[in-house]
């Protein structure tokens, strides 16, 4: 598909136009002072707060972009469309060329819509903060960019550009509006990542410099055999990153308290996209870039999964904050997309790539409604609540859907995925995704008693005061949120033609090295 | 025993250590700079000594060079030396074990 | 120049040379140490002699010995009594020796052990005009730049040591902050110093 | 010969205009008149570099061979001249403090830049020696400026340190000396092919010494000591200048004695075992110190310990199979971006002590990024860059430097550095945490801050803008610094 | 009959369920909007009444069932032309990923037909019966809307032709169960039953899930009718094989086994049968449609979907036979000794259940499904007679009732019905489903006769004893409305319910009645057989001595029952304190066998959570956060610490600098 039309590098930069555009014109502040002085009557109905629209306007324009593509995107053909690329560094003689190149394909597209949705989610859920608006929201299109930016990078040096340029607004959007040991939390996702991004660069670089290129398109294992670091070092350095971004356990840390701490819309686009981030590597970078090593790999892989989701979710069942919960929760639903790539086939992996945009729904939803629960009760130690679902109904109904949606309930979104994880995944790996259907259980058992704990039960009459949903942007996210998840609960071809159409070229280098493995061995 | 050149180098690698060694054991700064002077002249000595006995362009060379060496001691010593002044007048002290507001 | 002749001076001028740089380790007197580097100097400027190098020895002695030590006499004479003690400091008197034992073993290990190529048995003659003739012909540059060097030495020494009319606060703070026995436990209090009051006609414009 | 002088001219013009400011000094009061004249004559050093790569005098000797002018110095030559310039824009505070002084503190930089510069082009060990200690010299003045209680500590533990450091330096040159029977270092690189056995130790020795002496100023750890010092007792343009400019010129000087003269393959294993040892040593160093400073100079000062570590990592991979002109391009790159960018965080700094009374204790940014939002953010960027995020300057930097360690076998380095990347996040985030998150002392104190002076600000917006291009569209200075080191391994 | 019929039956109470979805949500919005935004505007308050009125909750579910019972007849009465053959009905491609294909389609064949007719029939009268217990409820929009949901749901389930779609309505009626347990959120215990209900019920579900799993990637099918066939082609060397399918005789054990699992989850069998007592903490419609007629009957529906599997393996057969005759006994002798009258219609349900499922393991296919038909009518019938009760006395404590046989004539009248027929009396419905079991059992296997034989017996008693209670005797006052709720403002003066609760209460009866007869001439088995590959007639079982043994041991233990009951209090000076002769025995049987104590206490709470989930959270605190942490703070104490080396002497530089290039040195030099 090619309009003619850098439609691509539009959507990824759209978002910085956004931020100079917040930056250059006035905020909130001038304004009202400016209204008090000149216009009086306005004063009493509230200055308009423009950075928040601006923010608005350009995420839903990076949606209809994005929307405009997932439409346009041509389903017959496989590989990367939109495609733009010039030479960006070309050093000849050092052998050091960087393309700027970026392009969407099956697998890529249904992430990038889900990234622009998210951040519209995330621009509406923010739309009460007061505290610092101007660089709070231009910090949140600044995130889009860069999530946007892994999404389509086509060169390894740029997939690593925008991965790394997504700690910046991430480290001041925990800190400055976080909540909790903010600070902490904050430096601790950064490092974190840092900590994966130094063997990622390793590995990529070593890539590079044997494929003598640094375009994902070019880069094939046989080039990889010139390395200098063997490929399988390459391939658990670079797993290292994708493997703390996902999170796995032990790596995983990092990530209840992020969550926690980070104001709502950080939290849904980080559950919602930043996690998906490390899946999408395993799937683009590992698997299609070094398919043997990713096939001698898989029952490791396969039992990390496994480990994460019923580990993951043991721990969730302890967890005594909400958010936190959740944030482990996604431990434990993130372990599916491993066991589902572990599966080499195309059903495991499309089971894999959906589960990444369901989970980014769902847990995005799960973060929207704790969010709007902790905005009104200023706690989200679950010991605190009680039948808040007397008083604020509707965010209950919200809530209980997007918790039946966590716990993979058919008809809703999480339950595709992780029915074609399992049904693609037991023929290879029998033992694994045995022990993981106990993560289903387990799911359910977290999230029903953390309902029950919160929403359900008698009245709380400290909670009489709390406001329900009142606020249009509320129900727009809720019922944006639940109209899609439903969407891909009952229709989910929608999205699993596209992640096929991605993943299949990745299953038959699979099979074909493997092929080849069994004939030459 | 002829007197060769490795009796001058090795005069002028005991020059250069008990240069060293004053210079990173004595107090004052004074004493310090009189290390690093001694250590200049340990290597002036080696340089005149490869002069003594290598080839002529070298001989040239080295002993080119020793004059710089000179000139430039004694523009360190010079500077050090107000800085030295400075410090005292600031410190009332010039004991490098007592300069120590800038550390850690 | 005879064997014995040449060894005598040799061994002498050795012993000369090491001894007084040994005997300004044991001092403690500054001043003691700054004549006991002098008879160093002059040692050397004899062993110098013994390498035929006659120009250097003449610079040596006049440089050295002529300047550099007066100036260290100066500078010692412009600072009170206590400050003419050359005491070890004890704290680094350990590490000091081990290290400098470690570079002994080591250059004496190199100047022993190596094979340094060929030998010369003539000495250089008219060095002088060569050493002359060279200055200004390869090592034009070297010798400019080396000027321009001793002016800057000499203009920032200068400086330094001048007293300054801002400067006089400056001491002053410092020392009512030394009495006071302030920081010197983390570099953090470092504040620059107060800009001095402008002269009324240097910075009329801003 | 006259040519020779025209290979000169951009050193000339410094020395030329830095004795006529001596002479002015005793005259002229005005301090913009002498910052004028400073400013010319680094930016007619600029143009005449410029005019020496255009008019084809590029590889050209002079001197006997002493200087040379190829594309390498010619980079350094910009690139040195630049940073003493922003060096020069941000010192009106300083010239303000010093009146009287004010004529040696602009002629002592021209004189240090020209050392520097003649640094970068020296072919010969006196030559080497010789623009070393102009510079050295010219900077141990410039550290004591203020005269103060740091200053002058600063200033006096830098000479004593630096003094030993030239003699080690010394002794290292006349065993080579000694060995090879040449000052030259081209003569130095035919004597080396030949060598026989027993040697090799005192070659070693005399690599060691030059290695610690090069690396004393380049603020290489084990050799870093006095760069805390001097930095945080200096006056912050001079700790600004010192950071880059004498880095730079240091890495210029080590990549042409140990590939120019002593770039031999045999040796060249040798060197990329110490190189990769120093880069590791130098880099966990500095950032483990910088980890609790409290004064934000002192922090700089051994992030730039580390940051030399980091370089380290470009000589080493320059000894390996592939990697000769993948990594001193890389060194180059990574100079020139760390130049711009630590420029942009000094300029910043500068201009917050002008504004809360000379302190530079990081935990006093608090609420910065209320009162000043623009300088708060740039100083961010520029602590950004310096981390190696992107898209920034540093970032690049790291890749390339972090691409010729893997692509010369080094891959652990480049862990090793990238591991680094992660630690130095924790510290050069804590001026940020403290600008964006603390809450001020004096919440409400809405004083308008002094407002900071042209220049300083115009070298604000440009060093920004620097980082901001070269981290953006790095290929044009990946392909000058390509074509410098290709004057050297070709 | 075309698809589109099914779709549309399908889709009816899915209608209902968005409008009352909107209803309640609109519901919910209108009390806070205008408390809220000032600026809300006024003329949307009508339209937003429009959509809030609670009959728009009732009505169109009502309407929906209506039409889709009637369509479910017109279907039967094909059906049972076609002799309960299955029509020929595509299937719809949903999504594919990779080899994997998700079809939705409707199968329908005599099974199907029957239990369409059973669903939407229970459901409708279950609804209008609801209209009227529900009034006044706050959540009555809200109800209704988990009613549609619930009804599509199982409509979704019954139809399904593949197994993942099966499983997929599987769940959901799962998930409506629970939100329906949980109705009344605001009590603890009923939040606690609806999270354990769903929790049990998942724990069967993941057997299922896997036997799914396992299917797919042994034959690469989930369409139930291949997998049917090839089940009962019979095994050769231990390979099932047919139409280019193939699966071993293990992987065809284990699937069975998991359909069991499922099935023992959702019928609420032996050992998983714990939650469906406590699910009686849903309103009593629920009860009466979820946790009776329809959902729980789910679980009997899967094995005879699946009843060729089942027997393809004689474990799985063997094993549903025992653990199903076991549960009826077990199941029987809990229903005993409760107390509140809808905890035993739970025990007894889940009695019952256990006879269908050793139906059907023993082979009574045809019998189980029959039985499935029957009891779900009577017993939905038992539960709106409950709620009857409860409607007009605000309690399901039998001690706190009596004597309403007067009071409460119809209810009374149906009750009595209801309780004959699951004792199974001549000639109503449960007597002709229950003597064909136990004929069955009798032919197959006498060991499960013999259990079976007794539970039937042990039903008459607990159910005589609960009518006993429940009608006889003194009026004992039942409970005042607790604040909150609604109910009967004046316990002590119960009434006869509306006309809306006692209408579906007296069709029931006459269908409870009635529907027996549809077996003589073994015209309803032809239909069920017609189901499987290899259909067959049915044919109407008689045995004298199963009939009279049967009505004999009935009437015995429903009289002893009523003696006892009767002179309750000279049994008890008889040193008898409950309906169990021995105190120890009693305790054993009021403690739930301490099968509840044992599962939910010690292996849920003290094993799971306390040990497992706690050490797990420790370990990830303490492990694996910590020693990042940890390692952290050390490298600051290090740096900090580290900073003595430069203690700002000069001589250390210098130091540093000599060491550092000696070490160099010699490093290079001897290395």
């Amino acid at each position: 598909m090619d309009p003619g039309f850098p439609v691509l590098s539009l959507l990824i930069f759209l978002p910085l136009l956004g931020v100079l555009l917040i930056a250059l014109l006035p905020g909130r502040h001038t304004r009202t002072e400016w209204l008090v002085q000149n216009a009086p009557g306005y004063a009493t109905r509230g200055a308009v707060d423009y950075p928040k629209w601006i923010a608005l306007g350009i995420s839903l324009g990076t949606l209809i972009i994005a929307l405009v593509m997932f439409i346009i995107f041509d389903r017959s053909v496989s590989g990367f469309q939109f495609v733009d690329e010039f030479d960006w560094i070309s050093a000849e003689a050092v052998g050091f060329n960087v393309t700027y190149a970026f392009g969407v394909d099956g697998l890529s597209m249904p992430l990038v819509f889900l990234t622009a949705f998210l951040t519209v989610v995330g621009v509406l859920v923010s739309w009460r903060i007061d505290l610092r608006t101007k660089e709070y929201f231009a910090w949140l299109l600044v995130l889009e960019t860069s999530v946007l930016g892994v999404f389509t990078s086509l060169d390894l040096i740029f997939f690593f550009l925008f991965w790394e340029l997504e700690l910046i607004p991430m480290f001041l959007l925990i800190s400055i509006w976080g909540s909790g040991n903010r600070n902490y939390s904050a430096l601790k996702f950064v490092l974190y990542t840092v900590f994966g991004s130094a063997f990622m660069l390793a590995g990529f670089l070593a890539m590079g410099v044997a494929a003598d290129t640094f375009d994902i398109r070019e880069i094939r294992q046989d080039a990889l055999a010139a390395a200098f670091l063997p490929a399988p070092v390459i391939f658990a350095f670079i797993l290292i990153a994708f493997s703390i971004k996902l999170p796995v356990v032990p790596l995983h840390t990092w990530l209840p308290d992020a969550h926690t701490d980070a104001p709502t819309a950080v939290s849904v686009i980080l559950a919602g996209v930043l996690l998906k981030m490390g899946g999408y590597g395993i799937l683009r970078l590992l698997f299609t870039l070094m398919p043997e090593v990713g096939a001698d790999a898989d029952l490791a892989l396969a039992i990390i999964g496994v480990v994460s989701i019923v580990y993951g979710a043991i721990v969730t069942i302890r967890q005594t904050d909400l958010k936190r919960l959740i944030a482990y929760s996604s431990v434990s639903h993130m372990g599916f997309v491993l066991l589902g790539v572990s599966a080499l086939g195309v059903t495991g992996m499309s089971g894999a790539a959906m589960q990444l945009v369901t989970h980014g729904l769902i847990t995005g939803m799960l973060f929207v409604m704790v969010g709007l629960v902790y905005d009104r009760t200023h706690t989200r130690q679950i010991a605190d609540m009680r039948g808040l679902a007397h008083y604020i109904p509707l965010l209950g109904i919200g809530m209980v859907f997007a918790g039946l949606a966590g716990l993979g309930l058919p008809a809703l979104a999480g339950f595709v995925a992780e029915i074609t994880i399992f049904l693609g995944a037991f023929g290879s790996q029998t033992a694994p995704v045995s022990v993981a259907l106990l993560g289903v259980l387990l799911a359910a058992a977290y999230i029903l008693w953390a309902l029950q704990r919160t929403f359900f039960g008698p009245k709380d009459e400290k909670w009489s005061h709390l406001p329900d949903a009142n606020h249009w942007s509320e129900f727009t996210i809720i019922g944006a949120l639940m109209a899609l998840i439903v969407l891909l609960g009952v229709y989910p071809s929608i999205v699993m033609d596209l992640l096929e159409m991605g993943v299949e070229p990745i299953v038959h280098e699979i099979e074909a090295v493997v092929s080849a493995g069994a004939g030459g061995g | 025993m002829i007197i060769g050149l490795e009796h001058y180098l090795v005069l002028g690698a005991l020059l250069f250590c008990i240069g060293f060694f004053i210079a990173l054991s004595k107090k004052n700064a004074v004493g310090v700079l009189i290390g690093v002077e001694l250590m200049l002249n340990a290597v002036n000595l080696t340089l005149i000594a490869f002069s003594r006995f290598g080839a002529t362009e070298v001989a040239l060379s080295t002993q080119v060079f020793v004059v710089f060496i000179i000139a430039v001691a004694a523009a360190e010593v010079a500077v050090g030396l107000a800085l030295a002044l400075v410090v005292y007048r600031n410190r009332q002290t010039i004991s490098v074990d007592r300069t120590t507001l800038l550390k850690g | 120049m005879s064997d014995f002749g040449f060894h005598l001076a040799f061994w002498s001028l050795a012993a000369m040379t090491l001894g007084g740089a040994s005997m300004i380790i044991i001092s403690r007197n500054l001043i003691h140490a700054v004549i006991w580097l002098v008879m160093s100097m002059l040692g050397i400027a004899g062993l110098y002699l013994t390498l035929s190098a006659d120009f250097i020895a003449v610079v040596q002695v006049l440089i050295y010995v002529g300047a550099i030590s007066v100036l260290m006499l100066f500078a010692i004479m412009l600072t009170p009594r206590a400050e003419r003690d050359n005491s070890q400091n004890i704290k680094t008197g350990g590490p000091a020796a081990l290290v400098v034992l470690l570079v002994m073993i080591s250059t004496l290990w190199v100047a022993i052990d190596t094979d340094w190529g060929a030998v010369r048995e003539a000495a250089l003659t008219d060095q002088a005009r060569l050493i002359g003739e060279s200055l200004i012909k390869h090592y034009i540059l070297p010798f400019e730049i080396g000027a321009v060097l001793l002016t800057a030495a000499l203009v920032g020494a200068i400086a330094l040591a001048r007293q300054d009319d801002e400067d006089a606060a400056v001491h002053a703070a410092s020392l009512q902050a030394e009495l006071d026995g302030e920081g010197s436990v983390d570099p953090v209090n470092v504040v620059d110093p107060p800009i001095a009051a402008e002269a009324p006609d240097s910075e009329a414009a801003s | 010969m006259l040519s020779d002088v025209n290979l000169l001219g951009p050193e000339l013009v410094l020395l030329v205009v830095g004795g006529f400011l001596l002479i002015a000094d005793l005259f002229i009061k005005d301090r913009r008149l002498l910052m004028g004249a400073t400013l010319a004559a680094l930016l007619g050093s600029i143009l005449y570099s410029a005019i020496l790569l255009t008019e084809g005098h590029v590889g050209s000797q002079g001197f006997g061979g002493v200087l040379v002018v190829d594309k390498f110095a010619i980079f350094f030559q910009i690139l040195l001249a630049s940073a003493a310039m922003a060096a020069v824009l941000v010192s009106t505070e300083t010239l303000q403090r010093t009146p009287s002084r004010r004529g040696e503190y602009l002629a002592l930089i021209l004189f240090s830049t020209a050392g520097l510069q003649l640094l970068a082009g020296s072919r010969d060990l006196i030559m080497i020696f010789i623009a070393l200690e102009l510079t050295s010299i010219s900077q141990y003045i410039l550290v004591g400026f203020y005269k103060d209680r740091w200053g002058s500590e600063g200033g006096l533990k830098y000479l004593l340190t630096g003094a030993v450091a030239s003699a080690v330096l010394l002794y290292g040159m006349a065993i080579l000396l000694g060995l090879t029977g040449s000052t030259n270092l081209s003569e130095i690189a035919n004597y080396i092919a030949w060598q026989g056995d027993g040697r090799e130790e005192a070659l070693m020795l005399a690599a060691v010494f030059l290695i610690a002496g090069f690396g004393f100023k380049a603020a290489v750890a084990p050799f870093q000591m006095w760069a805390p010092d001097a930095y945080t007792g200096a006056p912050t343009p001079i700790a600004a200048y010192l950071s880059v400019a004498s880095k730079a010129a240091a890495f210029a000087i080590l990549i042409r004695v140990f590939f120019e003269a002593l770039g031999d393959d045999l040796l060249a294993e040798h060197w990329k075992t110490i190189f990769a040892v120093l880069a590791t040593i130098s880099m966990f160093v500095g950032n483990f110190f910088a980890i609790r400073q409290n004064n934000i100079k002192r922090m700089l000062a051994y992030s730039s310990v580390a940051q030399a570590g980091t370089l380290m990592i470009g000589l080493a991979a320059i000894s390996a199979d592939r990697g000769e002109l993948l990594g001193a391009s890389g060194i180059l790159f990574y100079l020139a971006g760390y130049t711009v960018t630590n420029l942009a965080a000094f300029t910043v700094i500068i201009l917050i002590a002008n504004q809360n009374g000379g302190s530079y204790d990081i935990r006093q940014y608090a609420g910065l990024g209320k009162k000043s939002p623009w300088l708060a953010l740039v100083l961010a960027f520029a602590l950004i860059s310096l981390i190696g995020l992107p898209p920034t300057a540093v970032f690049f930097g790291k890749i390339y430097l972090f691409e010729t360690a893997v692509q010369s076998g080094l891959a652990w380095l480049a862990v090793i550095g990238t591991v680094n990347t992660l630690i130095s996040a924790a510290y050069y985030l804590r001026p940020v945490k403290a600008m964006f998150i603390d809450p001020a002392e004096d919440e409400d104190d809405e004083s308008p801050m002094p407002r900071p002076s042209n220049s300083v600000l115009a070298t604000m917006g440009l060093v920004t803008a620097g980082v901001l291009v070269i981290g953006l569209h790095p290929g044009l200075l990946i392909n000058a610094a390509e074509a410098a080191v290709a004057a050297i391994f070709s | 009959m075309s698809e589109t019929i099914f779709w549309v039956i399908l889709f009816l109470p899915l209608t209902a369920f968005v409008l009352a979805g909107i209803s309640a949500v609109n519901q919910n919005l209108q009390r806070q909007i205008p408390e809220w935004d000032p600026n809300y505007p006024r003329s949307w308050k009508p339209i937003a009444d429009l959509f809030c009125g609670p009959r728009l909750a009732s009505t169109p579910l009502i309407i929906a069932l209506a039409v889709a019972f009637l369509l479910a007849v017109i279907n039967l009465i094909d059906s049972i032309g076609l002799r309960g053959l299955p029509l020929g009905i595509g299937t719809h491609e949903l999504f594919t990923a990779g080899e994997l294909v998700v079809n939705v389609g409707v199968r329908i064949d005599g099974l199907t037909s029957v239990m369409l007719v059973v669903v939407t029939g229970v459901s409708l009268l279950v609804q209008v019966y609801s209209t009227g217990y529900m009034d006044g409820d706050h959540g009555y929009r809200r109800y209704f809307a988990f009613m549609a949901l619930f009804t599509t749901s199982m409509l979704g389930l019954v139809l399904a032709d593949n197994l993942l779609m099966l499983f997929a309505f599987w769940e959901l009626v799962g998930l409506t169960s629970y939100l329906l347990i949980g109705f009344w959120f605001h009590r603890p215990a009923a939040a606690a039953a609806a999270k354990k209900a769903f929790l049990v019920t998942r724990l069967g579900d993941l057997g299922m899930l896997a036997a799914m799993i396992l299917i797919y990637s042994e034959t690469g099918t989930l369409d139930i009718a291949s997998i049917n066939v090839l089940a009962d082609s019979g095994a050769e060397a231990g390979m099932f094989a047919i139409n280019g399918l193939m699966i071993g005789q293990t992987a065809m054990t284990l699937f069975g086994l998991g359909l069991i699992a499922g099935a023992v989850g959702k019928s609420a069998q032996f050992p998983l049968h714990i939650w469906l007592p406590d699910a009686m903490e849903g309103p009593t419609p629920v009860s009466a449609l979820v946790h009776s007629a329809t959902m729980v009957a789910a679980g009997v529906y899967l094995l005879a979907r699946f009843f060729p599997v089942i027997h393809a393996s004689s474990t799985a057969s063997d094993l549903i036979a025992w653990i199903g005759a076991g549960t009826a006994l077990g199941a029987a002798l809990l229903a005993m000794v409760q107390v509140d009258i809808k905890r035993v219609l739970a025990y007894s349900t889940i009695s019952q259940l256990a006879y269908m499922m050793f139906a059907i393991g023993i082979g009574g296919y045809a019998a189980a499904v029959f039985h499935l038909m029957t009891h779900a009518f009577f017993k939905a019938m038992l539960f709106l007679g409950s709620g009857s009760v409860n409607h007009s006395t605000n309690t399901f404590d039998m001690r706190r009732m009596g004597g309403l046989r007067t009071l409460m004539p119809i209810t009374f009248l149906t009750f009595a019905v209801g309780t004959l027929s699951l004792a199974g009396i001549f000639p109503l419905s449960g007597f002709w489903s229950k003597d064909e079991i136990l004929i069955y059992a009798w032919d197959h296997n006498k060991g499960v006769f013999v259990l079976g034989l007794l539970a039937a017996g042990l039903t008459a008693a607990y159910m005589v004893r609960a009518v006993y209670m429940t009608f006889f005797g003194q009026y004992r006052g039942g409970e005042d409305v607790a604040p909150g709720e609604h109910g009967n403002e004046d316990p002590s003066h119960p009434h006869e319910s509306p006309r809306s609760m006692t209408m579906p209460l007296l069709i029931l009866m006459v269908i409870s009645v009635v529907a027996g007869f549809l077996t003589i001439g073994g015209e309803f088995q032809t239909w069920v057989y017609g189901a499987l590959p290899d259909p067959k007639e049915g044919s109407f079982h008689w045995s004298w001595g199963i009939f009279l043994g049967s009505t004999a041991l009935a009437l015995a233990a429903g009289g002893a029952a009523y003696m006892f009951m009767h002179h309750r209090d000279r049994v008890r000076s008889w040193g008898i304190g409950g309906i169990w002769p021995i105190p120890e025995a009693q305790k054993f049987a009021t403690e739930l066998f301490y099968l509840d104590s044992l599962a939910e206490n010690l292996l849920a709470r003290r094993v799971f959570y306390g040990w497992i989930a706690r050490s797990s959270a420790w370990f990830d605190a303490t492990i694996v956060d910590g020693v990042v942490n940890r390692a952290w703070r050390e490298g600051l104490t290090i740096s900090n610490g580290a900073r003595f080396v430069q203690n700002g002497w000069v001589q250390a530089g210098t130091l540093s600098i000599g060491l550092g290039g000696m070490i160099i040195w010699i490093a290079v030099v001897l290395f």
